[in-house]
């Protein structure tokens, strides 16, 4: 009924409600078969941080235990400089787009779930017509646009096409539908202009769903391949995806080096998800609810 | 009237302030663009720094992309007047630009055309334009045959000289598993790498035949001597006793880096990357003849421009530079640090080059190549990775392959010619 | 001035000025890209010279292209066996791992895990998987227990099939979490009902589960299936010395456009390209609609 | 502490007037309940005061001030919501204080006046939590309090209670009455339960449709309804609706007995006939209802008994100790001076 209540009722459909059963043959079964499977969906990422370890006379037998596993490769891939820079470069651009979004697309999901005036359907509408847009479609305008304003090979052009993205916009309306309208009439009343009212009263009360957006748009961004391998120029510019690519080519397929570099792009979000786990599930729960 | 003259000195004082800066920074830069290529780079960051230690009031910034998007950046950095002064291109990429006006012609007066005609190889001369030069390339390149040292020992065969050599020793080198996999090749394969090249320009010549003729416009392959050398080339991967096999470790280069690779047929520039794999004890010869001697290679090269962009004080930089980098000096650096080969047979042609275990091979090899104008290098590079897939996965004929391969580049040429033609 | 107004176009005027930015964002980085993209297809341009109008040529040529309808099969089998699968392969899990309680956070992080990855670092890392002996995990595997060698890559009719894996791969986790939360959401005594009244477990699924998951599988087709037809990431690190080969098995349509765009600077013919793979999202997105709008 | 007034006041959305210009006066300090079914403008107009929306046509005049085109900052007014509207990230202290946040006082001044606050709501000790770990009542004690914090002229009340239980509902309605005592403000409650209405109001507004249908204290709507609306949504059970006629000076029933009122009624006019359950009981008298129990329930100390009659059912009160059984034939009959008499065509008093 509230926004406040997302969160319990989330949980609660993760919660491990199941009914207790008694542990016989099916279910342990069941739950060996889970596990294999488990299994089998981490293997690559295993192998990933595996050879990464291992010495390239290795890097072809199936051992996953390195058998003396160093960690040369990284010092190797990380003396080189470049994937450091990648590194920062994705960062940086993760970061600023993630923050972008998280307003812009709040702003404009409130403005029109909250706000009754003229044009109000029509700009909803607009907006949602870009999800029928693929970008591949604007791909090249982008790419001229940004050669005219002389955004190539800068963050700017990295970033400018995800500053705001119609699904969140979308996302974002569907949670403010959920804030009752008293919580904006009742600061309405205590003289709070209408920013404050949205930054201050609006926005606390769907946190977990900007969390969720925060964690799509950044994974987004940080995975992000085309436009940053079509836009940048110079090496130092690259993302992470892009760098680790013409990496891919250039170490002459060492694979031991390739997935280093690999791990050094995966490995970080990763740790993230294992850190925010419930939180990102919770967003991934709510968008596939809500969306 | 007081007010105006304190005015005019305003004026006046605000003027030689502004002289007085630009003549404190008066160092013009100039920019210059390659693709990125690490020996490259290095080699052009030593050329850059005699250059600046020569003409202190220039200084040169390099900028450097990776291959793959190279073109399209120069392509589109040109025209929105933001590139470089002095640029590297592709010598078939030369005529876009010529036609789009995104380069200048050399000085006739500091790039004599009679003299560049006598000094340079005759290759360079598909850059000249009535009396004038659009560029000229530092160095050139060509193919040349690598062998594993080791693993030649094991086999206990010489590098080889000729094609029928060649297949022999490949064969005394080819192991397999159990099961009947290759785990070691005598010889890489793969039209993706420079096997393309060495098939056009090298086979397909030394088996009789001419790839190209009315100037690089008409396709000429699909001939006896194209499809015996289509046959030959096959014959590497196909069969029982194949010696090579396609997508072998990925990467040709890869395997022969790897050690798993008796022979391996790449570029001079690849010497580079050689040298600093470790392990690997690796030599290098010409291409091999065919039984009767007949010898053909393929060269290539990249060549540097003034593009539109630089005017005035730049202009006489970029000049000044692109004397620099064609000189004998530069070409002498090039082939140390690159291994590309000098544009110029004075430098190319010495007998400490000429002689030198390793570039020898090339450089031997420039006298007989030629080089191979395209439309679109990867687009008709395409076209024979196909061609061979269609007769390894597809089990098609190599005669019905090779006419199709030759029927869609004719048509990549017939578009190019015609659009340019407009 | 402001003052003066009412409280209603006091209103109207935050509102506007909250969309100032957005709307000035999404005309000049969406809609004018979209109409520039559209004239772009009726011109002939390389880049470095002059736009020319050349009317329907563009198209004409697309369609005369047989590259254009091997890439154009190619998009469809993606989506027409990446969707399904995906979904039958998520279903499944979702179901099973529902009923599990030993350790089921930790099954969940399993199945999630690939979700958080970058798809070039595992389209390399797959790419490696899928070498040929003596380099390639899965050819050693076999080779090891002495079966012959699979051409993952380097078949033409495998290729796309091993480059969809990885895709689908990734995906799993997310569609496994929205199956459970879907399932979650089915209320308790439905089953418990049907648990009285007797009913088999088939007729359980078939007649309770399934239709009451259709929101959900609808949200997941709608998802995947916008995901499989713009399929590159994987295509293009898999494949990247000889782009979406053998012989194109592999090229999606957004690959040839790339190549189009950025290879051969057919700037006009890439954009036909771009306005024919909007038209396929559209056709596909509005049936996905009308099934929504059945459901 | 201001008094109200509100002039002609029209809303209109779009095309559909949902205020059809109702006029008021409020007192300074007074508690006044708006009350009506759902949809009948009550809250609209309590919204158009708060300076929510805005009003199509008419003036709202607060402390002597037209308010039209103030914020509702500046109309110094508060208002509690339904919902509460406390925010849950956000302890009780900083919710109660958020009314203060415009405010110019100073810091200290604030706290001293949310301290004071929540003295007055008995919540001192509850200020560090959040609205999570508190109770229904609490949570709407901090919304007063929220209101409260800023000493408005006009409290506005929208219907605060109607998401409380029954028994909370019952306390917290005192506890407001009680409050209203101790501080004067004047009050602006809406609601659409008339037990709430009656118990608080110092007069109750009553509406249908964007009319006012009725305004009096308490006392004068329950006794005096101005039309059959009035009647039958003030009181429960709801009043009994009999029909008659008006001939020879007399209420000719419809269960064929006369009732002569003794008052003169426009002769031949069908007349609808209202008496309250309570009024209503089975003895002698003038037989207003005749026909036998359907239902009784019993309440211990007396008995609502169902009867049918004429194809409707009334419902009177019988004696708790020895009701009428069901299907006993009764004759119902009431004083006469309990009768209410209204227009059978408008539904307006006649009597």
């Amino acid at each position: 009924m509230t926004a406040t209540e997302i969160r319990p009722t989330t949980d609660a459909l993760l919660k491990t409600e199941a009914p207790k059963k008694p542990a016989n043959m099916g279910q342990i079964l069941r739950w060996t078969l889970l596990f294999l499977g488990g299994v089998a969906m981490v293997m690559p990422i295993a192998y990933m941080i595996s050879t990464s370890l291992k010495w390239p006379h290795e890097v072809y037998n199936l051992k996953l235990i390195p058998d003396e596993p160093h960690l040369e490769n990284y010092t190797y891939v990380l003396e080189d400089g470049r994937f450091y820079w990648w590194f920062v470069n994705s960062m940086i651009i993760a970061v600023i787009t993630t923050i972008c979004n998280v307003i812009f697309d709040s702003l404009v999901g409130y403005t029109l779930c909250k706000f009754r005036f003229p044009g109000r359907y029509i700009v909803f509408i607009a907006i949602l017509s870009t999800l029928m847009i693929p970008t591949e479609m604007l791909v090249i305008p982008w790419y001229l646009m940004s050669q005219q304003f002389g955004w190539l090979d800068t963050y700017w052009g990295i970033m400018f096409p995800g500053l705001m993205t119609a699904f969140g916009t979308f996302l974002m309306k569907q949670f403010f539908e959920t804030v009752p309208d008293d919580f904006i009439e009742a600061a309405r009343i205590d003289g709070l202009n209408e920013l404050q009212i949205w930054w201050t009263v609006a926005m606390p009360l769907v946190k977990p769903a900007l969390a969720a957006l925060a964690i799509f748009v950044f994974l987004g961004n940080w995975t992000a391949f085309i436009w940053p391998l079509i836009v940048t120029n110079s090496v130092e510019m690259y993302t992470l995806p892009v760098g680790l690519s013409s990496f891919g080519d250039e170490a002459d397929v060492a694979w031991e080096l390739i997935m280093t570099g690999a791990a050094i792009s995966t490995i970080p979000t990763l740790i993230v998800f294992l850190i925010f786990q419930r939180y990102i599930i919770q967003g991934v729960v709510m968008a596939g609810l809500k969306g | 009237m007081a007010f105006f003259n304190v005015k005019a000195l305003a004026v006046a004082t605000a003027t030689s302030a502004a002289a007085l800066f630009s003549t404190a920074a008066q160092a013009v830069e100039i920019e210059y663009w390659q693709y990125f290529f690490d020996a490259r780079v290095k080699a052009m960051e030593t050329l850059i720094e005699n250059f600046q230690e020569a003409n202190p009031d220039i200084t040169v910034k390099m900028t450097h992309f990776p291959y793959a998007d190279y073109r399209t950046k120069v392509a589109a950095a040109i025209p929105a007047g933001e590139g470089p002064d002095v640029v590297q291109l592709f010598y078939g990429w030369l005529n876009d630009y010529v036609a789009a006006e995104l380069i200048q012609p050399l000085p006739a007066d500091v790039f004599p055309t009679s003299q560049i005609d006598a000094e340079f190889f005759p290759m360079v001369q598909a850059m000249k334009d009535g009396d004038a030069y659009w560029a000229l390339p530092t160095a050139v390149r060509s193919l040349a045959l690598f062998y594993n040292e080791r693993l030649l020992e094991e086999a206990g065969v010489e590098p080889p000289t000729t094609l029928d050599e060649m297949i022999a020793a490949a064969k005394a080198m080819t192991k397999r598993d159990g099961a009947g996999n290759l785990t070691q090749v005598g010889m890489t394969a793969g039209m993706t790498a420079q096997d393309h090249h060495w098939w056009r320009e090298g086979l397909v010549r030394q088996f009789g035949g001419e790839p190209y003729v009315d100037d690089y416009q008409t396709v000429n392959y699909n001939s006896d001597a194209g499809l015996e050398a289509l046959n030959f080339y096959a014959s590497l991967f196909s069969g029982d006793d194949a010696v090579s096999a396609i997508g072998f470790m990925d990467e040709p280069q890869a395997a022969f880096k790897a050690g798993r690779a008796g022979l391996h047929i790449d570029g001079s520039f690849r010497i580079g990357s050689l040298n600093d794999t470790r392990g690997l004890k690796w030599g290098v010869t010409e291409l091999p003849a065919t039984a009767d001697g007949t010898r053909s290679n393929y060269s290539s090269y990249w060549v540097n421009a003034i593009t539109t962009k630089a005017e005035g004080e730049k202009y006489d930089a970029a000049v000044k530079f692109m004397q620099y980098i064609t000189s004998d000096e530069a070409m002498q650096i090039w082939l140390d640090v690159v291994g590309e080969l000098p544009a110029k047979p004075s430098v190319g042609l010495t007998d400490a080059n000429a002689n030198d275990p390793v570039f020898g091979p090339f450089i031997k090899g420039l006298a007989y190549a030629h080089t191979t104008k395209f439309a679109n290098e990867s687009g008709q590079r395409q076209l024979m990775v196909e061609m061979v897939e269609r007769m390894t996965l597809q089990g098609m004929s190599a005669e019905e392959s090779l006419a199709i391969a030759a029927e869609a580049e004719q048509k990549i040429l017939d578009d190019y010619y015609k659009s340019a033609s407009n | 001035m402001y003052r003066n107004l009412t409280i209603r176009q006091k209103q109207i005027v935050w509102a506007w000025a909250f969309l100032a930015i957005p709307i000035l964002f999404y005309s000049v980085i969406r809609f004018y890209p979209t109409g520039n993209a559209i004239l772009i297809s009726f011109q002939d341009w390389n880049l470095l010279g002059d736009r020319t109008w050349t009317g329907l040529d563009n198209y004409q040529k697309l369609f005369a292209d047989p590259v254009f309808w091997k890439v154009f099969k190619n998009t469809f089998v993606y989506l027409l066996i990446g969707t399904p699968v995906s979904l039958l392969i998520s279903f499944v899990i979702a179901y099973h791992l529902d009923q599990v309680r030993f350790m089921h956070g930790f099954l969940r992080t399993l199945y999630f895990l690939p979700f958080m990855t970058s798809a070039v670092a595992m389209a390399w890392v797959w790419r490696w998987f899928y070498q040929p002996v003596p380099v390639g995990l899965f050819n050693n595997a076999l080779a090891s227990i002495g079966i012959p060698q699979f051409p993952f890559l380097q078949s033409t009719t495998w290729a796309l099939p091993s480059v969809l894996a990885p895709a689908g791969w990734a995906g799993l986790g997310f569609q496994v979490i929205i199956f459970m939360a879907g399932l979650r959401a089915i209320p308790r005594s439905y089953y418990e009902a049907a648990r009285i009244d007797g009913v088999s477990w088939w007729t359980v699924l078939w007649e309770i589960t399934l239709p009451l998951l259709k929101p959900t599988i609808v949200f997941i087709v709608v998802f995947s299936s916008i995901g499989f037809l713009r399929i590159f990431d994987h295509v293009f690190n898999m494949t990247t010395n000889n782009p979406g080969g053998p012989l194109n098995s592999t090229k999606p349509l957004v690959l040839m456009i790339y190549e189009t765009a950025f290879s051969a600077f057919d700037m006009g013919y890439a954009a036909a390209q771009t306005v024919v793979l909007f038209l396929v999202l559209l056709v596909v997105s509005l049936i996905q609609l009308r099934i929504l709008r059945d459901s | 502490m201001a008094d109200l007034a509100i002039r002609n006041l029209v809303k209109r959305y779009d095309k559909t007037e949902v205020l059809h210009g109702i006029s008021l006066d409020v007192e300074d300090g007074e508690f006044v309940v708006f009350v009506g079914p759902s949809g009948c403008g009550k809250s609209t107009t309590l919204r158009l005061i708060a300076g929510l929306e805005d009003a199509t046509s008419g003036e709202i005049v607060i402390g002597g001030r037209v308010v039209n085109n103030l914020e509702p900052k500046d109309r110094d007014i508060a208002m509690v919501f339904q919902n509460y509207a406390i925010y849950p990230h956000m302890t009780v202290r900083k919710n109660i204080g958020f009314g203060l946040r415009t405010s110019k006082m100073s810091k200290a001044d604030k706290e001293a006046r949310i301290d004071e606050v929540a003295g007055i709501l008995g919540m001192s000790d509850l200020l560090a939590r959040k609205p999570s770990q508190l109770s229904g009542g609490q949570r709407q004690r901090v919304a007063i309090g929220r209101a409260m914090v800023r000493d408005p002229a006009v409290f506005l009340f929208d219907e605060p209670l109607s998401n409380l239980d029954a028994q909370l509902r019952t306390q917290m309605r005192l506890e407001i009455k009680k409050l209203h005592q101790r501080v004067g403000n004047t009050i602006i409650f809406v609601t659409h339960d008339q037990v709430e209405a009656m118990t608080m109001a110092d007069r109750i507004v009553i509406m249908k449709d964007g009319h006012i249908q009725q305004v009096g204290t308490p006392a004068e709507v329950y006794h005096k309804p101005a039309n059959t609306f009035v009647a039958r949504f003030i009181g429960a059970p709801s009043m009994n609706m009999l029909s008659g006629t008006v001939a020879n000076g007399a209420l000719q029933m419809a269960s064929g007995s006369t009732v002569d009122l003794g008052v003169g009624l426009p002769e031949g006019r069908h007349v609808t006939v209202g008496v309250r359950p309570e009024d209503l009981h089975p003895g002698a008298g003038p037989a207003l209802v005749r026909g036998p129990v359907t239902v009784r329930e019993p309440l211990g100390h007396e008995t609502l008994i169902y009867v049918g009659a004429e194809g409707q059912e009334v419902i009177a009160k019988a004696d708790g100790r020895t009701p009428p059984e069901v299907g006993e034939e009764v004759t119902l009959t009431a004083a006469l001076d309990t009768l209410h008499i209204f227009d059978a065509a408008t539904g307006d008093a006649l009597r």
